[in-house]
């Protein structure tokens, strides 16, 4: 299974995330911002880091690289696509998930291990989780709080589309602790929280986020 | 309207021409040398070449008959590829990997600007790292601020953590270590100290000289602007031009993103060998850049200084010549690659403009639009600058300092009386838990850090496949050193040497950050001068050379200097980082050692800073022989897997290493009092060559006949387990309450 | 050369942390009489050419595309006189 | 009620690395002739009173201390009218 991930200047986490494809079994193929398709992938990572400094708004200049209209396209056709931190910004940014990101409501950025319910484990990307499953993964951004209007996080709630909860402390104000999202089709996921830094004992908290990578696999060898 | 410029013919016919020399920093005789070593008046831009280079900052003018020491007490090092003097020095850690890593200081600008200070202090280590051909993999930051109650520490410590948080993070560098010191004397100067660590294959070492005649000299990255020549605008006699920016910052401005993909693209020309060498723009900007890299090399360099790429048009070529803009480079680039080496700059968008050329006159001549402004020797500016021996002398007042010893201080006694003064000293400013900082810092990013805060040492794997990894630490305990500054050198290479050993690293090379007063004062000049001396004979003692390092002198407000503070960081090698050894005790069951000697050693100490606001007496002894010898215990444990946990002990003694120990999971402890030593001393004292460890009755057999081997003094004072740190027949803290204590301080001050 | 100024601030129902923290730091520092802070971005956009109704046209299709996020933020063009 | 504005803009002669981000991304996204975009903060602060020269005196004070470092930035203060 050949899953993309792609580099923006200013992506940091995309190493990570590739070797947690890698880890997970899976072949990490690397996309860089400027191509036009996405090579034949199977699924994309839009991973974390600082994309064009994230100057402007977290994500916006990245939202209209080259590459996105491609992921936009093969999103809208199903592809399995996961956007970590800066990867969820980008998605929002792209309008492939509703709502956006502001400041931390304490201003600073913040990096710690950080609980999380799974709300959604029927999603491509979180199969591999029990319903309400809790697992801790690392949480690391300055601009990590969710927004939308009412209607539209009433709407997610009864889609069931809140895929992931911060349990415990609220760690930057996101409206109803919400931590990750995902669309109608449960194809495309966004979270804040880091996965790729949890898939192995030594560096990670945990290996809680290895699921996710097995998921989107797992998912795809049934296909 | 623009006066004639000043051009070298210029210069040669006018000799009376009356040059601000005073105003850019340089004394009469200096002025005088320059002029002989011309023969003839420096053109504008020659002088404020001189002027910066020649500064203390550039020359290291009053420290460098000191720091020669380093190089002549050298211990012999077969790990050593690269030694001082380079930008950074290289390391060899096996499997054909070497390791670079150097400490910079960027105190005074975080002062007057905390979060961009901070930002370029981070920005311009990083590149001095990049320019040896590695690839950046960490950064740390010790870190000294006024009193935490102090408004003006509300401004700058926030800012300054930011601002360091805002551009590591941005960079993509984990964060794994660092210190944050609070003491009346930083209130006018923070220090803002940035360490970086860079990996690179033995091969791919790159010493940035401009050699090969014909090849192009290049400059790449940010445009250049007029930030940070404050001084160089009163070259302005250059021109009457009022349309420019009247006063030119001193401050710069960072762009983070813009460096992240400099390292990018620095590597990537690196690996394409398109790049004969790459230097990195920091204080002096051009002016350094290529009197330096002319100077290591063939010694000539021609530059036509209009083509380089301008952010502001207004600059005068003075200005360009000293701009201190943030992320360029200058790289020497054969001909035949320079179509490749653009292509790669092309790919990463960086703006690149070929500016020179390497030539063999043994001059450093650079034309202003055809006109010759600047004709010198290039080692008369980086090189050979102005030494000095400047007088120094043990102050007066040490004898004082040293004779008001803490002994007559009154000291809690009884269990009630022992367990406040724990819980005061956890919840001190020094001591207390630093997580409001640490948390502003990614230390997951890259995926290899292995340790980082609140361990003993940072650790960071540098290969997947052997588990290779480095640990590094830095110490520094300004109050130590005012007792005794040859002492407290080499108490701040005997605590970083320790936390490294403590995560299971060998260590092997040390780099150290000088911050000093005025060294025009020769009180000061002598405490410098032992911590230098100090430090070398520790080196040699402990077999890790100095590979490099930073001095920052003049950090005193008035007459008031603060309190000398050399900040050492020692490099460790760890041949697999799944054998580290973490701080947290986690465990029921497991037997709590403690290993060296306990003595009544309180100056200096936390406990008289934080109860008495006492500084006075000696530091405690330091025995560099023991250190190696805990390390080796510590070392060799670590690779057996004879231990479960270890912390070295320092600042607020074994209450405060059981404090941490047990908070780092929330496994508490019950210790016992040994015979014959007075409770307070037991847990109190700052003694040196100690350390805690958790041992599993597994393997406590074979950890005991290696101290014994070792002949290295170990109690078994107690036992990991519970909810709670107990001191037998004395006291009892619940884990609670005690985190309470050491959590709630930082918030308590900032969270505003 | 003209100069186009576009403001983007948050919309008003959109919580605004960091206009709080200064209103906050405004009343520590004994500045009464605040009633609210809002803290948005200016954007001075100096132009090639003159302020045509084209040009001014491009920069309101810029602050509606990238400028600005409409989700959470409002945004305001205007050419500035005298420059 | 009135609102006074606190614009902070970056020094002409200091880099402004958003600002030159967001002109890249303008030229990416193919709006040409722009000549160059700087990017600094707006501050929208309501008073509970008059916008008196007292209270104006003390948002100058404010400006030039708390909401903008005069090393690196310059600012303007002024009372919007018909709010
Ligand atoms: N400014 C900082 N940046 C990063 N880490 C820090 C900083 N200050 C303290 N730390 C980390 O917090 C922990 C405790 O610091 P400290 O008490 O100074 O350690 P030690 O006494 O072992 O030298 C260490 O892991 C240290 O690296
Ligand atoms: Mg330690």
């Amino acid at each position: 299974m050949r899953i993309g991930v792609v580099t923006f200047p200013g992506s940091l986490d995309d190493h990570d995330a590739a070797r947690a494809v890698r880890v997970a079994g899976g072949d990490p193929v690397v996309l860089w911002h400027a191509d036009a398709d996405v090579r034949g992938v199977d699924a994309v990572v839009l991973p974390g880091g600082f994309s064009y400094g994230d100057y402007l708004r977290a994500g916006a200049i990245a939202g209209m690289a080259p590459v996105m209209s491609a992921v936009v396209d093969a999103a809208r056709g199903g592809m399995p696509v996961l956007g970590i931190c800066n990867g969820f910004q980008v998605l929002c940014e792209a309008h492939l998930l509703p709502g956006a990101m502001l400041r931390n409501e304490h201003l600073r950025f913040v990096c710690r291990d950080q609980r999380l319910r799974v709300e959604n484990a029927a999603t491509s990307w979180t199969s591999a989780y029990g319903q309400g499953q809790e697992i801790v993964v690392p949480l690391k951004n300055i601009d990590g709080c969710y927004v939308a209007d009412e209607r539209t996080l009433d709407e997610l709630e009864a889609e069931g589309r809140v895929a992931f909860r911060y349990v415990g402390e609220n760690p930057n104000g996101s409206l109803r602790d919400i931590a990750g999202i995902t669309n109608a089709r449960g194809n495309v996921v966004g979270l804040m929280p880091h996965p790729e830094h949890a898939v192995d004992a030594l560096t990670g908290p945990t290996t809680d986020g290895l699921g996710f990578f097995t998921s989107v696999l797992e998912g795809m060898a049934h296909a | 309207m623009t006066m004639e410029l000043d051009t070298t013919e210029v210069a040669a016919k006018t000799p009376d021409h009356e040059q601000p020399w005073a105003e850019l920093g340089l004394k009469e005789h200096e002025y005088d040398r320059i002029r002989d070593i011309l023969g003839r008046r420096p053109t504008n831009a020659e002088l404020a070449m001189y002027s910066v280079m020649w500064s203390e900052h550039c020359s290291y003018k009053s420290s460098k008959v000191h720091l020669r020491r380093f190089g002549e007490q050298a211990p012999h090092s077969d790990a050593l590829l690269v030694g001082m003097g380079e930008n950074a020095g290289v390391v060899d850690v096996g499997h054909g990997y070497a390791v670079t890593f150097k400490i910079e200081s960027h105190n005074h600008p975080s002062y007057v600007e905390p979060y961009q200070g901070a930002a370029t202090g981070v920005g311009g280590i990083v590149r001095d790292i990049l320019a040896m051909g590695a690839r950046p993999i960490a950064v740390m930051d010790p870190l000294r601020f006024g009193p935490m109650d102090a408004p003006d520490t509300k401004r700058v410590l926030p800012g300054v953590v930011a601002g360091i948080g805002g551009y590591g993070n941005c960079l993509g560098l984990p964060n794994i270590g660092g210190e944050v010191v609070f003491d009346p004397s930083y209130a006018a100067n923070p220090l803002v100290n940035a360490l970086c660590v860079g990996v690179l294959r033995h091969e791919d070492i790159h010493l940035a000289n401009a050699s090969g005649v014909g090849n192009k000299i290049v400059l790449f990255g940010a445009r250049t602007g007029g930030d940070g020549i404050g001084g160089a605008s009163i070259l302005a006699s250059e021109s009457f031009d009022d349309t420019k920016p009247s006063k030119r910052p001193s401050v710069q401005v960072g762009d983070p993103f813009m460096e992240k993909v400099l390292i990018e693209c620095c590597l990537e020309l690196f690996s394409a060998r398109v790049v004969e060498g790459i230097q990195d723009l920091g204080a002096a900007g051009i002016s350094c850049a290529t009197s330096e890299l002319a100077s290591n090399g063939d010694g000539g360099m021609h530059v036509d200084l209009e083509k380089v790429l301008l952010r502001d048009p207004s600059l005068t070529p003075g200005e360009i010549l000293m701009s201190e803009s943030q992320e360029r480079m200058m790289g020497v680039v054969a001909p035949e690659n320079l179509d490749a080496f653009l292509a790669i700059t092309a790919k990463w968008d960086v703006e690149t403009a070929v500016i020179g050329e390497v030539t063999d006159t043994g001059r450093l001549v650079i034309d202003w639009h055809g006109e010759t402004i600047v004709d010198v020797d290039p080692r008369t500016v980086a090189h050979d600058g102005p030494v000095y021996e400047r007088p120094y002398e043990r102050p007066a007042w040490q004898d004082d300092l040293q004779a008001a010893s803490p002994s007559s201080l009154p000291r809690p006694a009884g269990g009630a009386q022992l367990r406040e003064t724990l819980l005061q000293l956890a919840a001190a400013p020094n001591l207390a838990s630093k997580s409001w900082v640490t948390d502003q810092y990614d230390r997951y990013v890259l995926g290899n850090t292995v340790l980082a805060q609140p361990e003993n040492a940072g650790v960071v794997r540098i290969d997947d496949q052997t588990g290779l990894g480095v640990a590094v630490a830095t110490d520094g305990n300004g109050r130590y050193t005012k007792l005794d500054p040859y002492a407290g050198a080499q108490l701040a290479l005997a605590e970083a040497y320790r936390n490294v050993a403590t995560s299971g690293a060998r260590p092997v090379a040390v780099t150290d950050c000088l911050n000093f007063g005025s060294p025009e004062d020769p009180g000061v000049m002598w405490q410098f001068a032992e911590a230098v001396r100090g430090l070398a004979d520790g080196c040699q003692t402990l077999g890790t050379p100095v590979t490099g390092g930073n001095v920052s002198l003049y950090n005193q407000t008035g007459d008031v200097a603060i309190l000398p503070t050399p900040v050492v960081g020692v490099l460790g090698v760890l041949d697999d980082v799944a054998r580290r050894t973490p701080l947290g005790f986690r465990e029921t069951g497991h037997a709590i050692y403690l290993l060296g000697t306990t003595r009544e050693e309180f100056g200096g100490s936390e406990w008289a800073h934080v109860v008495h606001g006492h500084l006075g007496g000696l530091p405690p002894a330091v025995d560099l022989d023991a250190e190696r010898q805990l390390g080796e215990i510590l070392i060799a444990a670590a690779r057996d897997g004879l231990i479960d946990a270890a912390h070295d002990l320092s600042d607020g003694g074994l209450a405060q290493a059981l404090v941490e120990s047990t908070l780092r999971y929330g496994v508490g402890a019950r210790v016992a009092v040994p015979g014959g030593i007075d409770p307070f001393v037991f847990l109190f004292s700052e003694s040196q060559g100690r350390a805690l460890v958790a041992v599993s009755p597994d393997t406590d057999e074979r950890f005991v006949r290696l101290c014994a081997e070792r002949g290295y003094p170990n109690q078994r004072i107690g036992v990991v387990g519970g909810a709670a740190l107990s001191v037998d027949d004395l006291f009892d803290v619940d884990l609670d309450e005690l985190r309470r204590a050491h959590e709630s301080t930082f918030p308590a001050a900032f969270d505003a | 050369m003209a100069r186009v100024v576009v403001d983007v601030m948050l919309k008003p129902e959109i919580l605004d942390p960091q206009g709080k923290a200064v209103h906050g730091a405004l009343t520590r520092l004994g500045f009464d009489g605040v009633a609210s802070v809002r803290q948005g971005k200016r954007f001075e956009i100096e132009l090639d050419g003159e302020a045509t109704p084209e040009a001014v046209a491009e920069v309101e299709r810029a602050a509606s595309t990238l400028l600005s996020n409409p989700v959470i933020e409002d945004f305001v063009v205007r050419v500035e006189a005298g420059v």
